[in-house]
This record gives structure tokens, C-alpha cells and sequence, in this order.
């Protein structure tokens, strides 16, 4: 398998840069909940609970981000059959599932006094809990196939054919006309929020993007070791016959 | 220990197949059992291990008569291997031995298949896995093996590791039926050969 | 083409010789469906407002419960591999094998659906919209079912893991089925429009799943 | 006693080992329970009315399918005449099948079920008693279901059958188990008789099922 | 027509298991793929057959590289049958015969299974079930036949009719490769050994 030198090369690439976007997200998460916490004012329907959004909204904008990437490195291990697309797919399923299981709890916890309940049927909220099962669904396809390569392919055919609930989730709220509250950073006619709630919500979005890399790059490196220990067990058990 | 079938008729899917067969092994008898395809060599065996319609005459192992005391006294090694491909081989056989008893390095050793111990059963070739199936031979001491084409897959080596197995077996007195359409490399003291209608020739 | 018949009689074939093998999925439909009394109770009102619902999920269960079946019969007598290497594109003899999956299963379990819509009180009116709508909908319910199929053939476990990956795939078609159904309680037209989407999810299922299932399959041999 | 626990340890490493077959049970249990907000609507008093019946026939559903393995694997490897003949009787292997099935796949379900609950909306107060009541009433879920597995062993479309023979023996227990929680709500000792019968039922079934099951074995080996 | 193999390397799950394989068979050339087990016979009659993962060298089949067309033009008929139990012989003939072409009386003849063909294929023996299998060489036409331990359960007669039937394809003008432990009873002129890393010896 590692006779390839990508993922040699990705080694070295990824122990220069992991110190420094640690580094990174640590300020920005600093920076964001600082924002967040301080510096914006409490709404004036919420009241204090809207600062619960710094953590939502890049939640969940991370969860569906996540199974986008795992989708295209799918895409890029069926078409390229790039090594490390592999590996980078298989990387981002946990932590988009972490993600999205962030959402919800957060999510959750903010339903209850804004909607009265914890958790309703409503089209967003359910199209998350789906987004979760398909994680899960993937999850699961690469501990049950013990060959990686086939457990690969596999798990990419499902990854791109999940794709389709990205969408779904992004314009439900649209689509059934909700409870959630609909798009207001990304819409036609630039974003509807005030800029002292929107720049500690950037800047938390950027701390979750990078606090994303930094995970993926520890799992994908320890992904890549794994394989390698197991590319040396099965030479050792080689001869065999 | 007397094996002994006097005029037994067997049936398989209520169809009968076998008729009328009669034949005796005592300690150390080794009975080869051959004839055409579908011609009822492995509806017998299976009957002898207690999976068949006996529909008429008698079986004996000394005095036990056709009950599961009888079939608890057989080895059957049929076309399946009994292996679980989530297992690895060690695993398989582990559980084979404090099932039934045995000791696990020697059935290891029988078909050497110490060097592939750790590897899951799924990754096996075919006549990998006829060996660990086989390896029961070396584990569980049954008077009376059954043996149903036992040498299919194997290679050369292990073709005569298993015959070597089943001469030292009856040299102990065991009581051996072994259903195969080639010779093996030691010659069994008795034939039993089927017709088309699952009679002796 | 004569590949593509060939595998379609085969397998209706095959459902009918299985003595039964259509019965079981209706059966099984019919016995989710009356064991929700028991478990929500005999309220008429209740199981009236709930049916729709009722009806369609277990259709969707006995659908995919029946699909997980739908290539490891032939993955595991070897079959799979002679289709594989065909003439015929893979993609043909699968939409053959979902075809004939959705004559043998499909089609009798949308048969038996007024019978099970009367035990759960739905009114008569809404009968004739149900079966429509299930008419449309479920082969898109056999199409990204046989997508599932052929990435979990040859996979222990493969039948609940299928479930794992099928149900999030099926919830749009439920939703859209559902309210199709309840919107022609309301009014006359109102399900023109859900229905139109349901056959758009038909048709690009029939489009898309076929070319997933026969990339699955190919890899899943290997 | 060794073989109990042979095969005991055995059971449990295999569905271990099966890399996912512990979670992919309750995966199917989850999903199905989410979909029924879809079929019948996100009416939250509603759901929370339904709640119970409907986690008990998830539940039902979820161990009757992953029960259809049951013995079929070692029917189709051969393992099973093995087990057969042993010198430990063939109810003991049973029972001890039916343990370590319970423990891999009954207990984790059960573990879930608490935060499905809490998406049907169910009264906290009622999570207790649900999960006890589940706690005294599964095993009879997997022995029942043990006996079906032993009966359809070997035949084609077997899980389908199962569903046919062993559903309507599971309404029982769902009635009971359903109407102790719900009694429960009412009162605080309301729940205590129907919770004796579905320990009478589970003992029942222990004592019997394995009985059967091993009849029907012996005769499915011929 | 001519099949050559360059230093082909194929893998199983991942693992290499046949490495540096080169070969050459034109029009009328039979081989004989033979080693000890676990050595990558199936392995690579399965690469062949375009079910494997060619991780180096080429192959071809005159001018077809490894693609769809040159697994078409192989007919692979490897440790299972591809029966339907449900169905019976001659059906299961029937289906295959509409699928891929040929005649079904031809084939129920080249295997002697007339007397069998309503018998559902469930109830057939090993050997039996074998022969419904293997007649599939009598029905289809292709260029390169792959065969993996065709006479597996087979009795002495359908043996005898097997090998036969290999040598007339083999007069014909087909390619032929066969992996077996035992022999045939015709000799094939070409021979493959493969020792226990898979390399040729
Ligand atoms: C478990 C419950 C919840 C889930 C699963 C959930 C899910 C999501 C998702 C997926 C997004 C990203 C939407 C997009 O990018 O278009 C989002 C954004 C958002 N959510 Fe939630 N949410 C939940 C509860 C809530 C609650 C209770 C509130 C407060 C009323 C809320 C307020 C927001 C806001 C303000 C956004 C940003 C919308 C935007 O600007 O695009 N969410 N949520
Ligand atoms: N599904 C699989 N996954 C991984 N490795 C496998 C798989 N099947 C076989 N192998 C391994 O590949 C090697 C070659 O197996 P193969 O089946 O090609 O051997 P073979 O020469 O056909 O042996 P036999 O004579 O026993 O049939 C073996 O070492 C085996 O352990
Ligand atoms: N499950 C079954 N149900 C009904 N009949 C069967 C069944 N299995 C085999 N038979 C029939 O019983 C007869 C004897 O079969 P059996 O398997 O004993 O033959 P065999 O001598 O072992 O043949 P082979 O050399 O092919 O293994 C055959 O005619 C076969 O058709
Ligand atoms: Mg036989
Ligand atoms: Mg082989």
C-alpha cells in the first residue's frame, strides 16, 4: 500500500504545520468567545441565551462542511484514486459526526427556552438528526468491511450518494416554512445582522474550520500509521502458505 | 467398539436413497466409501452422525442403536468447515477445544497451521480453510470418524499429512468411513462401493 | 435486451418458486400494521389521523426488509459475477432486478393497502390517493433500496446495516408521500404538487441508483 | 457448563467482532423511531400519547431482525451439527445463544432507548419504568424469537417467515409492556401487576422456548 | 488469439499475493496452474476473470488490456456453482442460456444430466451440483476458459467427460487455464507453478 510517497510526504507536510494552527485555533477560539461572550450585546427578544449561537451556528455550519469535504475527497478517491483522499474521507466522518452531535445538544438546549421543548419535528432539526444517521451509516461501513480498499470504495459511493441531504438540510427551512430561523449571514442582499454579533460569530466560524483541520490532520496521520502497521503485520505474516 | 449396519435404508428429503446396506468395522478398520455422484455416500454418513431419516434396518456401535449417544460417539467432517470468518484460525479452533476438548497447539500443528494462527478465516484460501476444518481430527478423540471428501482442496503436503492422521488414528483402534472419489495414499482395509440406486456393487 | 429479460423472468420466477416469497413481505406488513393498535391503543380517531403515516413507514419497512436479499442470493452462489461480466451493462440487469422486485413485492403490498387502511379507520376518500401515491413512489423506495443492496452485498450483517444507510435516503419520499396524502383530505388538487415531486424522485432515482449500485457491486467483488 | 460458556463467549466475541453489529441493532432502532415523526406528523402531544407503543414495536422490530442470524450462520457453515452432537444438552447451547444475544444486541437497545424517549417528547417520569419494563420483558423477546429462528432455520426467505410466525407471539408481551408503562403514568403502584406478567412471561418463555427450539433444530438438520 | 501476462502482481484485500507472473498461451494452449495452498491460484484466475486487483504488470488478451472486454471474453467458473436452488436444472440451464447464448439440450447432454434436469437443484449431491456448473463450458462461447478446481466432487466418469471436454476446446482453438491439485486425464502443454509467495517456480 505505502509504496506510495504521498502520504510520506503528507507526514512531514503535517508535523511542520499542526504546532502553528494549533496555535491558531487557540487565539481565534479565545478571540470568538470573547466576542461572544463580552463584547455582544444580548438580543433584545433572547436576551442572554442568544450567545448560545456562538457555539450553534459554527456547529452546524461545520457539520454539514464536513460531509461536504468527506463527499469531495470521495469524489477525488473514486476518480483520482488518490491514497490520501481515502484516508481524508474516513478522517472527517467522527468529527463531522462530533459536530453535528454538537449541533443538536446545542441546538437542543436552545429550543427549550426559545420554543418551550427540547426538540421538535421540524424539517431542519430533523434533516440534522438524518445528516447523523448517514454519518453514523458511513461510520459503520468502514468497521464492517475489513479490506480498506473495498471498504473505501464502498464508503465513498455511500458519501457521494448522501450528498443529496446537504442540500435538503440547507433549503428546508425554506421548503417547510419552519420554526427555525432562516438564512440571514449567507442570503441574497449581504447579511442581516448586526456587525457586533456578526464578526464574534466569524470569528467563531473561523476557530471551528480551524479546530477541524487540526483534528483531521491528527486522525489522518494516525490513519496513515495505522495502515502502515498493518501493511507490516500482514508482510510479516507473508509467507504463509 | 463394533460399528455395525445390518440392511440399513436411508432417505434423504423423504426420497429414499440408500438401501439396504450391511457392513461391520471393528477397532482399526478403515472402510473406504466410493460410487457415483448422488449415489448416497454422503446421505450415509450423515445418517451414521445422526443427521438422516434412517428408514428401516438397524445401526449399531457396540450396543448403542441409532440415538444420540451413538452420534455424540462420531467425528463428522462434511462438505462445510464449521469455521467463523470473523475468527481468526487460532480463535476457531480455541473455541472447538473447550467445546468439545482437545488441545489447541497439537491441532495447530497437525496442518501446520501454525504460520497462519492470527489471520481471520475469511481471508483464507479454500484449502487453507479445508485444513482448519480438518484440524478437529487432531483435537476431539471420537471412536468413529466420518469423513466426507475430505481431501477436497487440499494440496499435495496436507493431501498426505491427512492420510498420515488417519492411519495413526486407526492404529489406535479407531473406527474410520471415508467418502472420497480418489484414492488417498494409505489404502483403507475396506471398500464399500455404491451403485447408482445406493446399493453395494 | 435479452439479457435484461432473461434476468427479469428469472427473478420473477425465482420470487414465485420461493413458495411464499411473495406472501411474506405482505405478510409482514400486514402484522406491523396491526400492531400498532396494540401499542397506541384503539382510539378510531387516533389510528385514523396516524394511518397514512402507519401505512407508508411499514411499507417502507417490508420493502426494504425484503431488498436486502436482492443481490446476496446471487453474490453468494456465484451468480453475481456471470451477470457482472454480461454483454449487457451491469446498470441494465440491475434496473432488470429492481424491476422485478418491485413487481413481486411492490406491487402486492400496495394491493393490500386498503385492506390495512380500513383496520386503521382512514377514510375511504383517501384510499384511492394512498395507492396512487404509493404507485409513484415506490420504486424510488426499490431504487435507492438497491443501492443499499449492492453496497452492503457481501457484508455480514449487511441487513441492518442497509438499514442504517437506506432509511435516511428514504425519509423525503416519506415526507412527500405522507403529505400528499394529507393535503388531498384538505382538498381536491392540493396533492398535484407533492406528487409531482415524488415521481421527480422516481425518475432520478431510476436515473442515478443504477449507476451507484453497479459501482458498488463492481467493488464489492473485488 | 464449559460448553454453555463456550459458546457463551464465543456469541459474544463473534457480534463483537462483527466491527459494528452491536450498534448497527440500535441504528435501525433509532431510525425507526425517528421516521414515525415524519409519518404522523411533529404534533408533539401527540407523539408523546404514542410514545411508548411505539418504542416497544421498534424495539420488537429491531431484535426480531437481527434475531433472523440467530442460528442461520452456523447453519449455513456447518458449525451447527457440531453443536448439535456435543455432550451438553442442545437447550443448554440455546440458552446460552439466547443469553449472549440478549447481552450484545437487547442491553445496548434498551441503553438507547431513554434518549429516543426524549425525541418522542415521552414524560421523563415515564423513562424508568419503560426501560425496566423492556429490562423484564426482551428476554422473552429473544426466546420467543430464538424458537422462530430455530423454526425457519435453513429456508429460504427465512427472515420474513420469522416475521410471520414470531410477530403475533410478541403481542402479548408488546400489550403488556405497553399498558404497564402507560399505567404507570397514572399511578405509582398501577404497574406493578402487568410487570409480574411480563415476568411470568419471560420465565415462561426461558423455561419452553428452548425446548422447542432444539425440536425444531434436530429437525431442520435431517 | 493470444493471452500474455507481463509481471503481472495481483493483490487480495489489499495484500499482495501473486507477484512477477509472466506467461504467454496462444490459440490452443492449455495450462496447468498448480501450487501449494494459499499460493494465489484463485487469486489470479479471479484477476483474469476481472475480479482482482491488478496492483502491477500487464495483461492482455491480443490487443484488450485488463479492461471489461477481455473479462467478457473469459468464462470463469471458480469454487461456487451459480445455481438457484429453487429453480430446476434444465431452468437453471435455461437462464443461463438466454443470457449469455448457447444450446440447452448441448449442455444437459455434455454432462449427462438428462435424467436429472427436473430434479430441483437443491436436492442434488456435491458431485451433482458440480456438473450443473461445469456445463455451462458446453453452452457458452468463449475465447479463454478459467477454471478453478473444475473436478471438485466430481465421480471418475464426469471426470473422464470434463477433461474430454477440454481437449476438444483445446482442438478447437481455445485458451485454456485450470488450477488444480490433481491431474487430469489429459496433460495440459503448459504448466504454471506457483510456490508459496506466489512467485513462479
Ligand atoms: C437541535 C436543534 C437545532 C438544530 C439541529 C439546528 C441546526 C442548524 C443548522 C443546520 C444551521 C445551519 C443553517 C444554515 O447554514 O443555513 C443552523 C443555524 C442557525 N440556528 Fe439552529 N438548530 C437548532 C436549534 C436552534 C435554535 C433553538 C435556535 C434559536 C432560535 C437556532 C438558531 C439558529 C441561527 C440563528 C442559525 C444561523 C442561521 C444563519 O444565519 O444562517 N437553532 N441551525
Ligand atoms: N478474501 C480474501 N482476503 C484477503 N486475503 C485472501 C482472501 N482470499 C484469499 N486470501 C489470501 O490470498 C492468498 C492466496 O489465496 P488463493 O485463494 O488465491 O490461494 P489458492 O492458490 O487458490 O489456494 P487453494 O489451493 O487453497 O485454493 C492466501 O494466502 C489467502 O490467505
Ligand atoms: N437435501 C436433499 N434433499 C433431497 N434429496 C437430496 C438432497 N441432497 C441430496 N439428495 C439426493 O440424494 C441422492 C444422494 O445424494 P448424496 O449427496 O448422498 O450423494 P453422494 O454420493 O454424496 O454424491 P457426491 O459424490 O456427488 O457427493 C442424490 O440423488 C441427490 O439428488
Ligand atoms: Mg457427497
Ligand atoms: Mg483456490
Amino acid at each position: 500500500m505505502f509504496r506510495y510517497a504521498n502520504p510520506t510526504r503528507f507526514m512531514a507536510l503535517t508535523s511542520v504545520l499542526l504546532p502553528w494552527t494549533i496555535a491558531l485555533t487557540v487565539v481565534s477560539f479565545a478571540a470568538g468567545l470573547y466576542g461572544g461572550l463580552f463584547t455582544a450585546p444580548p438580543d433584545y427578544q433572547q436576551g442572554e441565551t442568544v450567545r448560545i449561537m456562538f457555539v450553534h451556528v459554527p456547529a452546524a455550519w461545520m457539520a454539514m462542511a464536513a460531509y461536504s469535504f468527506m463527499a469531495l475527497a470521495s469524489l477525488v478517491a473514486i476518480v483520482w484514486k488518490h491514497p490520501l483522499a481515502d484516508v481524508a474521507a474516513k478522517s472527517a466522518a467522527p468529527i463531522g459526526a462530533c459536530f453535528t452531535f454538537l449541533a443538536l445538544v446545542t441546538g437542543s438546549l436552545w429550543g427549550k427556552p426559545m420554543w418551550g421543548a427540547w426538540w421538535v419535528w421540524d424539517a431542519r432539526l430533523t434533516s440534522m438528526l438524518i445528516l447523523f444517521f448517514l454519518y453514523l451509516g458511513y461510520i459503520a461501513i468502514w468497521q464492517t468491511i475489513e479490506e480498506p480498499i473495498r471498504a473505501g470504495r464502498i464508503a465513498a459511493i455511500l458519501a457521494m450518494v448522501g450528498f443529496i441531504n446537504i442540500p435538503i438540510i440547507k433549503f428546508s427551512v425554506e421548503w417547510w416554512n419552519s420554526l427555525h430561523q432562516s438564512a440571514s449571514i449567507i442570503k441574497v442582499g449581504g447579511p442581516s445582522i448586526h456587525i457586533s454579533i456578526l464578526w464574534p460569530l466569524l470569528v467563531m466560524i473561523t476557530a471551528y474550520t480551524l479546530l477541524f483541520a487540526v483534528l483531521l490532520m491528527l486522525s489522518m496521520r494516525s490513519e496513515v500509521l495505522k495502515r502502515r502497521i498493518r501493511s507490516i503485520r500482514i508482510a510479516k505474516v507473508e509467507g504463509f502458505g | 467398539m463394533k460399528l455395525s449396519a445390518d440392511k440399513l435404508c436411508c432417505a434423504r428429503g423423504g426420497r429414499p436413497v440408500v438401501s439396504e446396506l450391511s457392513f461391520s468395522l471393528s477397532s482399526g478398520d478403515g472402510m473406504m466409501l466410493s460410487g457415483p455422484n448422488g449415489s448416497g455416500k454422503t446421505t450415509l454418513l450423515r445418517a451414521i452422525a445422526g443427521f438422516g431419516e434412517i428408514t428401516g434396518g438397524e445401526l449399531h456401535l457396540d450396543s448403542l442403536k441409532d440415538t444420540d449417544e451413538l452420534s455424540q460417539a462420531c467425528l463428522y467432517i462434511g462438505h462445510h468447515n464449521a469455521i467463523k470468518p470473523q475468527l481468526s484460525v487460532q480463535e476457531n479452533i480455541d473455541f472447538w477445544a473447550s467445546f468439545g476438548g482437545g488441545d489447541v497447539a497439537a491441532a495447530l500443528a497437525s496442518f501446520s497451521l501454525e504460520p497462519i494462527k492470527d489471520v481471520p478465516a475469511s481471508m483464507l484460501s479454500a484449502g487453507q480453510r479445508r485444513r482448519v476444518g480438518l484440524s478437529r481430527l487432531a483435537l476431539a478423540k471420537r471412536p468413529v470418524w466420518l469423513l466426507d471428501e475430505p481431501a477436497t482442496s487440499l494440496d499435495k503436503a496436507s493431501t498426505k499429512t491427512l492420510s498420515q492422521l488417519m492411519q495413526s488414528y486407526l492404529d489406535e483402534g479407531g473406527i474410520l468411513i471415508a467418502a472420497s472419489h480418489t484414492d488417498f495414499d494409505i489404502t483403507l482395509n475396506k471398500n464399500l462401493v455404491l451403485g447408482d440406486q445406493g446399493t453395494a456393487l | 435486451m435479452n439479457e435484461f429479460m432473461a434476468v427479469l423472468r428469472r427473478d420473477i420466477k425465482l420470487a414465485a418458486a420461493q413458495g411464499g416469497g411473495l406472501g411474506m413481505a405482505i405478510g409482514f406488513f400486514l402484522i406491523v400494521v396491526s400492531l400498532i393498535p396494540f401499542g397506541v391503543g384503539p382510539d378510531l380517531n387516533l389510528l385514523a389521523r396516524v394511518a397514512p403515516g402507519i401505512l407508508w413507514i411499514a411499507l417502507l419497512l417490508s420493502v426494504l426488509l425484503s431488498l436486502d436479499r436482492l443481490f446476496q442470493a446471487d453474490y453468494e452462489d456465484g451468480s453475481l459475477e456471470h451477470l457482472v461480466v454480461g454483454r449487457a451493462p451491469l446498470e441494465f440487469i440491475i434496473v432488470a432486478k429492481v424491476l422485478a422486485h418491485w413487481i413481486t413485492t411492490g406491487v402486492p403490498l400496495i394491493m393490500a393497502t386498503p385492506i390495512l387502511g380500513f383496520f386503521l379507520n382512514l377514510e375511504p376518500d383517501a384510499f384511492g390517493i394512498l395507492v396512487l401515491t404509493m404507485l409513484i413512489g415506490t420504486p424510488a423506495l426499490n431504487f435507492v433500496g438497491a443501492a443499499g443492496a449492492a453496497l452492503t452485498v457481501g457484508i455480514r450483517r449487511g441487513g441492518l446495516l442497509l438499514s442504517l444507510i437506506v432509511l435516511p435516503l428514504y425519509v423525503p419520499i416519506l415526507v412527500f408521500g405522507v403529505s400528499a396524502v394529507q393535503s388531498s383530505m384538505l382538498g381536491p388538487d392540493g396533492s398535484m404538487q407533492t406528487m409531482m415531486i415524488l415521481a421527480a424522485f422516481t425518475l432520478a432515482s431510476a436515473a442515478l441508483a443504477p449507476i451507484a449500485a453497479a459501482a458498488a457491486l463492481r467493488a464489492n467483488l473485488r
